[in-house]
């Protein structure tokens, strides 16, 4: 029986979460759209560059600034290139920048934070400083200086957007933490005999991890934006690679003399995707919202 | 007594803001610093040699070691002294003070159109949580966040001024056939009203209304989501619940008693919104030609020019550190436990 | 009685040294015979000589000061016109005397030419201005050594009226030299009254504040967003300009650019990139007026410094490599002449640019790579100037493509203005890049001493030849009528052909839109709008 | 019933919820007379505040009158227009709720929102609107009305806060007041203070009352009729002197039961007596020698509110001196003894048994437990410290003490793992089914989450895994504060059942001088971080020697028996 239970159990509250999430959904039916969204825009990410019906680098002379039509759906640029394939494969780019730079944003910043909510003290003094100092910043122009100051790569974008995002995250997490550090649960932990460290990474953090996620669907789509506006200044990913911000950027100089598909269909794209995270945050925020669990 | 308390709590603000001044005068120096490009290349002309450049290197100090030069760095600015620009040879304090009022102005304009759309959406959503006023709204917030502000304000001049010729051109803060009215407070839609010249008021407000339309719309998101939020909280608290229970009108509890409530963080979130706006006008500042700071950072980062990253930062960090110090001001009239509660 | 406070701002220098304005209307700029116009890049100084001031700032001298001597100007065929690189006519001078020995010239100023103030220009206002031109250093003094101006005692004082320019050696360029934009006459007067111990050339005054005796005066100048000038009424040194003000607005965005002269709400949108010059000028939206740039051509840099590089087969390779006519179509949209498929490796005359005798043969270009030891092919990057990406954008990512055809991988690097200059031209560390140096002086010779001369500014390539050098310094200073001066030019283009360490790609054009009512505009060497001869055309 | 007031016939009130829709009300039926005072009595969950919402029509909007006629003086109140009902709020029927400092607005003067209801009501003018507001904080015996006119809630303490909202509720005179737990939070003090200024004030005004409360004693001491509803009905309606004596119904008569009263023992309080009483054994009389824990001058003192920055710090020299929350304790606990620690919010027993449990560092004092001075080790390593084994404590909230994401069988077995030694699963189940199975939870609850279990349950965890280490000192820390009273009774049940069968110390924290005098053997009545009475458990009781603990037992409601 002891065998058998746990995974029963474990099969039970699967169960029992999919059933609560299937009623958030069909409660809101915004939110499934975001959904459904998130799971489109990912699909592009992970099987854009096999559905290209094009090479997405390939230039072709005569075809160049055609509009869209049905060989070439979203028309192609100005040196012939397939928009539709472009705007396809760039989803695995854009989603790769704003996946690694949240993540790293997130584990630097909810650690420090975490660390600082829990603990107090100078670490807490000092992270706050940091976040202080950082926050004080036009955060934009800062993303802009640092790839400008260490050249821009794709990697730099990351770390740029990585750094400003890194004290939302802490604060966040140092205020959750903090919420939590005299429930009863925390001493209850501690006197079961848990150490500090271990209070902290196994019975708190975890539980802040639920308003954290939904920071971190937000901030996917602001990480894209970032990204895309560093593109628009020349900051941003290098030619060839399709990028959604660059080929706005490029694009909008196309706009005026009418060839609107170039800026349209990536930053058609870039809004689907930023809002299926948007809208997914935002969902998220009300799954977790104790005060909406009723 | 209160204001004692109160005071000093302003007070402890504006020293806790100190270390991150500190802070940011050391980043931007070695950030600057790290920038690639040799200003004093740059600087030399299309046809310089090296032994111009290194004549010129000489000259911007950028020949002596590097915590030389940040000493004198410090040195001036303890004594106001923001540098010079190298690019535009001005002071940068003076170029600041000119282009300050400019992205003021319009990061003004455009988070009070924010305010005043999201804010009624913001009370309408919460009053019906999950109707289709709330969806609606969401939807509408939520696709204003996710368009880029260049996206959007291209879009916005392409059809507005290029297709249907109703705005005028996207040439900063007047179109070309007015000139300036004379600087009182450095916004010209107040100065021109100042100065009783009502063509010039149309006018620059005429140019104000994209870009903030194009910031506003980016904007709408924050504060309606927060609006609703602290909404819905008060709604729900239960000294509406006695509210109700003593009859107050509808009226009074979500206005009086609801909505003040709920509009203590929504000021928070507005100032937030504010910084964030400054900053993020570097991009719309671009597309609409428009002399602000923002524009002046980009440039500025673009040929190296120290003094001017550094003044633009540092300017940027001080209106930061006010603007938080007029929210906790606000903050602190507005809510009678701010200070008070251990 | 003066609404507008115009006393504020920088616009203040103006007015001190010119009349008193009378009163101004609120929609002043709308009236005819203001013209504006649209520019992308931003004005940071009214003072050329001063160190820091970028190009589109030569604009404002251009116009506002006066030179001792100025181009003429011919018209073309097509009744355009354009500047004359070989008449001189004088602009403040009255005329001018060379010596019986050739070593030295004597301007006579005309009688009647008075600055902005009133003051006559006096040969010391001259003087003076000249040795500013070489004693604060950077690009001007450059320039002015190009033309063998180097010392302040080169500059004497004949009489008030006359100044007297000795020659360190005899050169062709000398004169034109003068013409340029560097040597301005400033009102030394006012200069010296302001200038200080530290700055005893009045750079920081002069940085703001024009003292000159042009055509036009600086009404007002807001750094960042505009210029506004207006016509000088006293003006002796040329006929009296057309238009009575004129605004140069600074619009970043070249899509709105386009838009403004489109709708004609300016009337001249300066510098189009070539893809919206040649659409508007199908369109007949509005005039499109231009001329490929003289002296001037868009090449492909190869770094002998680089490994790959030095192996002169290679460069032929990546020459052979190259789709010239996509990127003459796509990159360029036609405009321009085209620089590949000459005839010959050894040129017939001395005409520069000239097409290089590359053209795109991808078999050629694999049987000379496969001669080297890259056979393989490598990997390289490719870097282009930010500040040009309108044009060196398609142009690499066409380049990008032809290249991979041979083996060659490149990855397209970005460079950022600022950085461009002292990576790809002080430092000359880029091994494969988009350059387009274009000399002022219009001779072949002076082309091929910036851009293959070993340590000058423009040879990024680092090629280096003894050869090559002695050639230039021997053309240099010779007349082009000079019989041997034509042999060792093509001598230059041969080995320049030959040894491919520049890959010409095509001669750009200067093209810039007016609105249809605006005329009398023509691009000129320097790169900027002469105002001067502009004109706005009723119905 | 033609003279009442209040008609209430076949109620049904449901509310959407994710899981279809619950009837919270079903039929229920009740009238209250004019002049007449009514008790609804029920444990969470019962329906009973839910009644008293339908009648003012101010359910949220998830939950709807269902079914049934409210009528209250003629007026069809489950019908009629809102306007009627904004009207008949506050002018007719007003109501008082618990937790007074949340239900006043927190930024507006309880002047002004007083006034806010006068005039609403056309009970005063602008103009004498504030002279009304203070004659009515005067009367509910607020001191200085004048000057507490301006104050905002959060600088009035809960039982000032409370009289206010009483303000506001009879300002406009109604004619039915219901008072919705009007006391529940409050300290016993402040609890009769503020029901027998409702109860006389009612009177006086002849107002007809409703009281909700789950407390069965307070029901029937300030009313004359009382209605004990459960699960949405009412079981049970009678005079209040005949429900303690005399109760009909079998959930009237656990609930009678499980009631801490004078004169009953722990297992009394259970519903079913028959019951073999398993935890028989005689209460260990204090053993000589050592005792288990002394505590010796004990003090703590927080800083004044702590200043986030140095400056300020610098600038704010004359602060006061600390507070001490704790101020100088001295006792001493044997093996086997379980002593009672009572007081007030505030009085500083919790501080104390965070002490004792070392979660929080002493001031000052020494804290012996075997003989070894505990106190000198510093709360943050005492996770190592050999003797936290020894050393257990069950929380007051139940819900707040479960980690939201562990199951309740990790939650029990965390501290095996952590100082029992145990490293293997099956190791570690099989003692956590051994201690469920001792405190009475099936094991197919040990898998569930917090959210899935219910209070009680949810004790029953919290003790079980305080005990799984078989402690020597276990600090129950108003460990049924939380609870349902029946919920209650078995609790404390099972922990005196616990301490037979594992021979432990218990230090019983709490508010309820009747639980203590049940549980304990000895008791100490804390006030202001000093111990003002010692002595056993029976006698604090019954025979009160300070002033403070004559006053605190004179405050607990006294039902009609």
């Amino acid at each position: 029986m002891s065998q058998s239970s746990p995974s029963v159990q474990t099969g039970l509250r699967i169960t029992r979460a999919l059933g609560h999430a299937r009623y958030a959904l069909a409660a809101n039916p915004v939110t499934l759209c975001a959904v459904l969204l998130f799971m489109f825009v990912l699909g592009c990410a992970i099987f854009g560059p096999m559905l290209a019906p094009y090479d997405p680098l390939q230039t072709n002379g005569a075809m160049a600034l055609k509009a869209p039509s049905w060989q070439h759906w979203f028309g192609t640029d100005q040196l012939g290139r397939d928009v539709f394939s472009r705007v396809l494969v760039a989803a695995r780019l854009d989603l790769t920048i704003a996946f690694s730079a949240v993540i790293i944003a997130f584990i630097i910043g909810s650690t420090m934070g975490a660390v600082a909510g829990f603990f107090g003290g100078w670490s807490d003094l000092a992270v706050s400083r940091v976040c202080d100092t950082i926050m004080a910043f036009p955060l934009f122009v800062l993303a802009m200086g640092i790839v400008a100051a260490a050249g821009n790569s794709v990697i730099n974008i990351v770390y740029a957007t990585a750094l400003i995002n890194i004290p939302f995250y802490a604060r966040m997490a140092r205020a959750e933490v903090n919420v939590r550090r005299n429930a009863g649960f925390v001493h209850a932990a501690r006197l079961a005999g848990n150490s500090e460290w271990r209070l902290l990474a196994v019975h708190i953090f975890p539980n802040t991890l639920p308003p954290m996620m939904v920071q971190v669907s937000l901030n996917l789509g602001w990480a894209i934006l970032n990204a895309a506006g560093l593109s628009f200044i020349g900051l941003g990913v290098r030619p060839p690679d399709a990028e959604w911000g660059i080929m706005v950027a490029e694009g909008a100089n196309f706009i005026v003399s009418g060839e609107w598909w170039m800026a349209l269909f990536p930053g058609a794209a870039l809004m689907l995707a930023v809002f299926s995270f948007n809208l997914l945050g935002d969902g998220l925020r009300d799954l977790v919202d104790p005060q909406k669990r009723t | 007594m209160a204001l004692g308390v109160k005071s000093r709590l302003i007070l402890s603000r504006l020293a806790q803001a100190l270390p991150a001044l500190a802070g940011i005068v050391v980043v931007t120096f070695i950030l600057t610093r790290a920038l690639p490009g040799d200003p004093a290349a740059y600087f030399a002309g299309p046809a310089a040699d090296a032994r111009s450049i290194a004549q010129i290197r000489e000259q911007l100090g950028l020949d002596r070691p590097l915590p030389v030069q940040f000493l004198s760095y410090v040195t001036d600015l303890l004594q106001g002294d923001l540098g010079r620009s190298i690019s535009t040879g001005q002071p940068v304090a003076e170029a600041l003070m000119q282009r300050l009022p400019a992205s003021l102005e319009l990061t003004l304009f455009a988070l009070l159109l924010s305010a005043l759309i999201a804010i009624p959406l913001g009370v309408a959503a919460a009053r019906r949580p999950d109707s289709w006023v709330d969806q609606a709204c969401r939807l509408l917030v939520t696709a204003g966040v996710s368009l880029p502000t260049f996206f959007t304000g291209l879009l916005l001049v392409y059809v507005f001024y290029f297709i249907l010729g109703w705005a005028p051109p996207p040439l900063g803060r007047l179109d070309l056939i007015y000139l300036s009215p004379p600087q009182v407070t450095g916004f010209f839609t107040i100065d021109a009203l100042l100065d009783r010249d009502f063509a010039t008021f149309r006018a620059a407000l005429a140019q104000l209304v994209l870009p903030a339309m194009t910031l506003a719309l980016f904007t709408l998101a924050p504060i309606a989501r927060m609006t609703r939020a602290s909404m819905i909280q008060a709604l729900g608290s239960e000294f509406i619940r006695t509210a109700r229970a003593s009859g107050l009108s509808e009226r009074r509890i979500v206005y009086t008693y609801a909505f003040r409530n709920a509009m203590l963080p929504v000021v928070t979130t507005l100032g937030m919104v504010f910084s964030f706006m400054l900053g993020a006008n570097v991009l719309v500042e671009k597309v609409f030609a428009w002399p602000g700071i923002g524009s002046f950072a980009v440039e500025a980062l673009v040929v190296s020019d120290y003094a001017a990253v550094q003044g633009f930062v540092l300017a940027m960090a001080v209106l930061f550190v006010l603007l938080n110090l007029l929210i906790d001001v606000v903050y602190t009239l507005a809510d009678p436990r701010v200070g008070m509660e251990g | 009685m003066q609404r507008r406070d115009f006393l504020k701002g920088v616009g203040i220098a103006a007015l001190s040294s010119g009349v008193p304005l009378a009163s101004i209307p609120s929609a002043w700029a709308q009236a005819a015979d203001t013209l504006v116009i649209a520019i992308g890049s931003t004005i940071n100084s009214l003072d050329l000589h001063r160190p820091g001031t970028n190009r589109p700032s030569y604009m404002v001298t251009v116009n506002i000061y006066d030179r001792l001597v100025r181009f003429a100007t011919k018209a073309l065929p097509d009744g355009s016109l354009n500047f004359d690189y070989n008449t001189l006519e004088g602009e403040l001078a009255e005329s001018w005397q060379i010596a019986p020995d050739g070593m030295s010239v004597v301007f006579k100023l005309k009688p009647d030419v008075k600055f902005w103030d009133g003051a006559p220009i006096t040969a010391e206002d001259v003087r003076w201005s000249l040795e500013r031109a070489i004693a604060l250093g950077g690009f001007p003094a450059t320039q002015m050594k190009a033309g063998g101006l180097e010392k302040a005692d080169q500059f004497e004082v004949v009489d008030d009226r006359s100044i007297r320019v000795k020659f360190l050696r005899k050169s062709k360029l000398t004169l034109p030299d003068l013409a340029v934009p560097v040597p301005f006459i400033i009102n030394s007067k006012v200069a010296k009254s302001k200038a200080t111990p530290q700055d005893p050339w009045a750079a920081e005054y002069l940085h703001r504040n024009p003292a000159g005796s042009g055509a036009y005066k600086v009404e007002r100048w807001d750094p960042g967003q505009q210029i506004v000038f207006v016509r000088n009424e006293e003006w002796k040194a040329g006929p009296l300009p057309a238009i009575r003000r004129i605004v140069l607005r600074e619009v970043p965005s070249q899509a709105t650019r386009r838009a403004l002269i489109e709708r004609g709400d300016i009337g001249m949108a300066f510098e189009l990139p070539p893809k919206d010059a040649k659409e508007i000028s199908e369109k007949k939206s509005a005039v499109v007026v231009g001329a490929p740039i003289a002296n001037c051509i868009h090449v492909l840099n190869t770094n002998l410094n680089f490994e790959p590089f030095k192996d002169k087969r290679v460069r032929q390779a990546i020459a052979y490599a190259i789709p010239y006519q996509q990127i003459f179509e796509q990159g360029a949209y036609g405009r321009g002449l085209p620089m590949w498929g000459g005839k010959s490796f050894t040129p017939t005359d001395i005409a520069w640019p000239q097409p290089s005798p590359y053209s795109t043969d991808y078999d050629k270009a694999k049987e000379l790579l496969a001669q080297t030891e890259f056979k393989n092919g490598f990997e390289v990057p490719l870097s282009f100037d930010l500040g040009t990406a309108d044009w060196g954008e398609s142009t690499a990512l066409i380049i990008q493509e032809g290249l991979a055809k041979i083996g060659v991988k490149t990855t397209i690097d970005k460079v950022p203005g600022a950085n461009w200059r002292t990576m790809a031209l002080v430092d000359k560390k880029l091994p494969l890049h988009l350059e387009n140096f274009g000399g002022w002086l219009d001779t072949p010779c002076y082309y091929f001493l910036w851009a293959y001369a070993k340590g000058n500014l423009f040879n990024s390539s680092n090629y280096s030849d003894a050869e090559m050098e002695q050639l230039i310094n021997e053309t240099l200073p010779m007349e082009m009528s000079d019989p041997a001066y034509a042999p060792k030019i093509r001598r230059m283009i041969a080995k320049a052909f030959d040894e491919v360490p520049r890959i010409p790609l095509w001669q750009p054009s200067l093209e810039s839109g007016l609105r249809k009512d605006v005329q009398g505009y023509s691009s000129w060497y320097h790169r900027q709008p002469e105002l001067r001869t502009m004109k706005i055309v009723k119905g | 019933m033609s003279g009442s007031l209040l008609q209430v016939e076949n109620l049904t009130v449901e509310f959407r919820t994710r899981n279809g829709i619950v009837r919270a009300v079903e039929r229920v039926d009740l009238s209250v007379g004019r002049g007449e005072t009514l008790a609804i009595v029920g444990e969470s969950g019962s329906g009973k505040s839910v009644t008293s919402y339908a009648v003012m029509r101010i359910l949220d909007s998830a939950g709807s009158i269902a079914q049934g006629s409210v009528m209250f003086s003629g007026i069809d109140v489950a019908n009629a227009d809102e306007d009627t009902m904004a009207t008949l709020r506050g002018r007719e029927i007003s109501m008082v709720f618990q937790n007074p400092r949340l239900a006043l607005n927190p930024i507006r003067k309880i002047g002004r929102q007083i006034e806010d209801v006068l005039i609403r009501h056309v009970q005063a003018t602008h103009n004498n609107a504030k002279q009304k507001a203070i004659e009515l904080l005067a009367k509910v015996r607020i001191a200085r009305p004048e000057e507490r006119y301006d104050a905002y809630p959060f600088e009035l303490s809960g039982g000032m806060c409370q009289r206010v909202v009483i303000a506001l509720a009879l300002a406009c005179k109604p004619r039915l007041l219901i008072a919705d737990e009007p006391t529940t939070g409050l300290d016993v003090r402040t609890q009769k203070a503020v029901m027998d200024l409702i109860v006389e004030l009612v009177a006086e005004q002849g107002m007809s009352m409703i009281l909700i409360t789950h407390d069965l004693g307070l029901a029937a001491a300030y009313c004359e009729r009382v209605i004990v509803m459960e699960k949405g009905r009412v079981v049970e309606a009678a005079s209040a002197a005949s429900v303690f004596k005399d109760p009909q119904e079998p959930y009237t008569k656990r609930l009678v039961r499980a009631t801490p009263r004078p004169g009953v023992s722990l297992r009394d309080l259970l519903p079913d007596p028959e019951i073999p009483y398993a935890a028989q054994t005689p209460r260990t009389e204090s053993v000589e020698g050592q005792p288990l824990l002394e505590v010796r001058d004990l003090v703590k003192s927080f800083a004044p509110a702590q200043s986030a920055s140095l400056l300020s710090r610098f600038m704010n020299k004359s602060v006061a001196e600390p507070a001490r929350s704790v101020d100088g304790i001295s006792f001493t606990l044997a093996k086997g003894e379980t002593l009672g620690l009572v007081g007030e919010s505030g009085c500083g027993k919790s501080t104390t048994s965070a002490m004792i449990m070392r979660l929080l560092d002493p001031t000052s004092g020494s804290i012996f437990f075997a003989g070894r001075d505990i106190g000198a080790i510093p709360a943050r390593s005492f996770a190592r410290d050999a003797d936290r084994a020894r050393l257990q404590l069950v929380f007051q909230d139940p819900t707040d003490s479960l980690n939201p994401r562990f199951t309740a069988a990790r939650a029990i077995a965390d501290p095996l793992y952590r100082l029992g030694g145990v490293t293997r699963a099956d190791e570690a189940r099989t003692a956590v089914e051994e201690i469920a199975k001792m405190v009475g939870l099936p094991h197919d609850l040990l898998d569930r989450f917090p959210h899935q279990l219910s209070g009680g349950q949810k004790a029953r965890v919290g003790i079980a895994r305080a005990m799984v280490l078989r402690p020597d000192l276990v600090v129950l820390d108003e460990p049924t504060a939380a609870l349902d009273v029946s919920v209650q009774a078995i609790v404390l049940n099972l922990l005196a059942d616990l301490r037979a069968e594992l021979g432990m110390s218990y230090l019983f924290v709490s508010h309820d001088l009747q639980v203590v005098r049940m549980l304990c053997d000895r008791a100490l009545v804390m006030r202001a971080g000093r111990i003002v009475e010692e002595g056993s458990a029976a006698a604090v009781l019954e025979d009160p020697q300070h002033a403070y603990t004559r006053e605190l037992v004179s405050a607990i409601p006294h039902p009609p028996l």
